[in-house]
């Protein structure tokens, strides 16, 4: 099966309404809204990886549609209540407008693609090479510029390397670990590690979960989400124990 | 003092070595003071002799302000063969639909495109500033401080434009709403 | 096939374009090999297009076995007159860099600079003042006494910022231009 790829949401939606031949600010949501999950119900299914940009809007069509079903009651002024569609209607309006106008920039492109300048050369008065124009000089290359220097100062001032500091003690993540728990808090283990400073940090915070359960010291329980989340049981640490663990 | 052919001379080199669009004004201060009007005649001849005809291969061009001399855009083929080069700069079209939004909108923010496109568009504003097309001014003073985008000169000269000015003119906005109440029973038609 | 008209125009583009002498033979291969004879006619119009008078500021000059086009000689001193007084705007790379070292590091001396860049700066930092992008914000009370320079108002207004907390952190900067690639989504215009 072959499925059309969108640029976006926005892009499918004016689609739908050119498939359905109506003018944009007669859109038919309650339509475009089943088409619109009908084409994230086939992404599902071809296991493509859905964006949160087409969610978002799919919820946003129910809402309108959900709002169309519902009686509008008139204003104090007695005018009609906002259609609904309104805001949708703007903003495909104004995106299509943007899209002709890339059109239009596309087609001047491919033209202006052919038009070469003279290979630059050295000038009578060159400066420097590759200066920029300082009135185009922007934030962007101020930024580039500063990242340049410090990745070439790292480059040229590579720091010594210490095995050393890669050492983390089992037994000082076990007590932390235990710690961390006291009072019955629960505590989130995935999120805990992601803040690990380094691979030698992790693995000893690891190691110190998988000492502290085998003691009965902790339970751990998988959310609904797959976070993991460690409990301290009642099972008091005899002090032995705690040697025992590796420093 | 400097001779009327010479003045002619001096222009057409400053021209071939200049890549980018010299303003007239610009163009003109190489010579004195008292002889701007010999010279701007001069720069006539020289705009002259690069009228467009078919056995000339580089044109003098109006852009951005300035002029510059270019090679003319049908030649691009034989250019491209000659020089070997492959796959001159595409722009996709999400990056043209980006770099419209701020031609037109400009100056925008990154959540304003976002709003436009539905889109999140950082990877494709840095592929457009990496080209030099946009470039950032400044932050909006509001939640989050976002960057301001505008398009830049490089942005004109790609494009062949003497200013904003000249972009195509964008469709006219249609801001007839209708909210017939006939319409509204139709809404539940049957699906697909 | 080519039209004699359109050769011309290829030869003069590829000429122009090229900054590096090139060899007839070579030149010549960009059209096919049974046109070879209209080719040469071809350049030789060419060549006497270019010949010497004195209207005309650039040459075709033969050179190292083959053919460039270049500006005559005697206009050196004009040309190196106009880049000297409109060449002033130019901001080299060393020159940014020196600026985003000082922007970012601020209050920062010359030997500082010298260390992060590992480049005398001096020169830069005369032009920067020159520019008015930073200034000199009195002495650092250590040895040498060196001068301590800071970014400018200038600075702030160039780049559009209203102070210097609005200079966006290096983090920042990697978070809302590194995200992902562009994504190249082929637009397909079959309907559902």
């Amino acid at each position: 099966m072959h499925l059309p790829v969108f640029d976006g949401p926005l892009e499918l939606l004016l689609q739908l309404v050119k498939v359905n031949k109506v003018e944009i600010h007669q859109i038919e949501v309650a339509v475009v809204c089943d088409q619109f999950h009908e084409y994230l119900s086939l992404m599902e299914e071809m296991n493509l990886d859905i964006a949160a940009e087409y969610i978002y809007e799919a919820a946003l069509l129910i809402q309108i549609k959900s709002r169309l079903l519902l009686p509008r009651p008139r204003t104090e002024d007695g005018q009609p209540a906002e259609d609904p569609r309104e805001e949708l209607v703007k903003r495909l309006l104004e995106y299509r407008r943007l899209k002709d106008a890339s059109q239009s920039l596309a087609e001047i492109h491919s033209m202006r693609v052919g038009v070469w300048t003279r290979r630059p050369q050295p000038m009578p008065s060159a400066e420097e090479p590759e200066a920029l124009d300082l009135e185009e000089v922007s934030l962007f290359d101020l930024l580039k510029a500063f990242r340049e220097v410090l990745v070439r100062f790292d480059h040229e001032h590579p720091e010594p390397y210490h095995l050393s500091r890669e050492t983390f003690s089992v037994r000082e993540q076990f007590e932390r670990l235990l710690k961390a728990l006291e009072g019955g808090k629960p505590f989130d283990l995935l999120s805990h590690l992601r803040h690990g400073r380094s691979r030698g940090e992790i693995v000893a915070v690891f190691l110190a979960v998988l000492e502290a359960a085998r003691m009965h010291l902790i339970r751990l329980h998988q959310g609904d989400s797959g976070e993991v989340v460690l409990y301290r049981t009642t099972r008091e640490l005899q002090t032995h124990e705690l040697e025992a663990v590796q420093a | 003092m400097t001779e009327r052919a010479d003045m002619e001379a001096v222009l057409e080199a400053i021209l071939f070595v200049a890549s980018e669009p010299l303003a007239k004004e610009k163009l003109l201060q190489v010579f004195d003071e008292a002889e701007a009007e010999a010279a701007e005649t001069a720069l006539e001849a020289v705009l002259a002799r690069y009228e467009n005809t078919p056995d000339r291969g580089v044109a003098l061009e109006k852009v951005a302000g300035g002029f510059r001399l270019v090679t003319r855009p049908e030649l691009h083929g034989y250019l491209r063969r000659f020089f070997e080069i492959t796959g001159r700069s595409k722009l996709s079209m999400a990056a043209l639909e980006t770099l419209a939004i701020i031609a037109y909108r400009q100056p925008i923010t990154g959540p304003e495109i976002h709003e436009l496109r539905g889109v999140q568009p950082s990877g494709v504003l840095k592929t457009l500033l990496d080209k030099r097309l946009i470039k950032i001014s400044g932050r909006r003073q509001v939640v989050g401080k976002p960057f301001v985008y505008r398009t830049t000169r490089d942005f004109l000269m790609h494009f062949g434009l003497q200013a904003l000015e000249d972009l195509p003119p964008l469709e006219e906005f249609e801001e007839t709403f209708s909210s017939e109440p006939e319409l509204q029973m139709s809404l539940e038609t049957e699906d697909l």
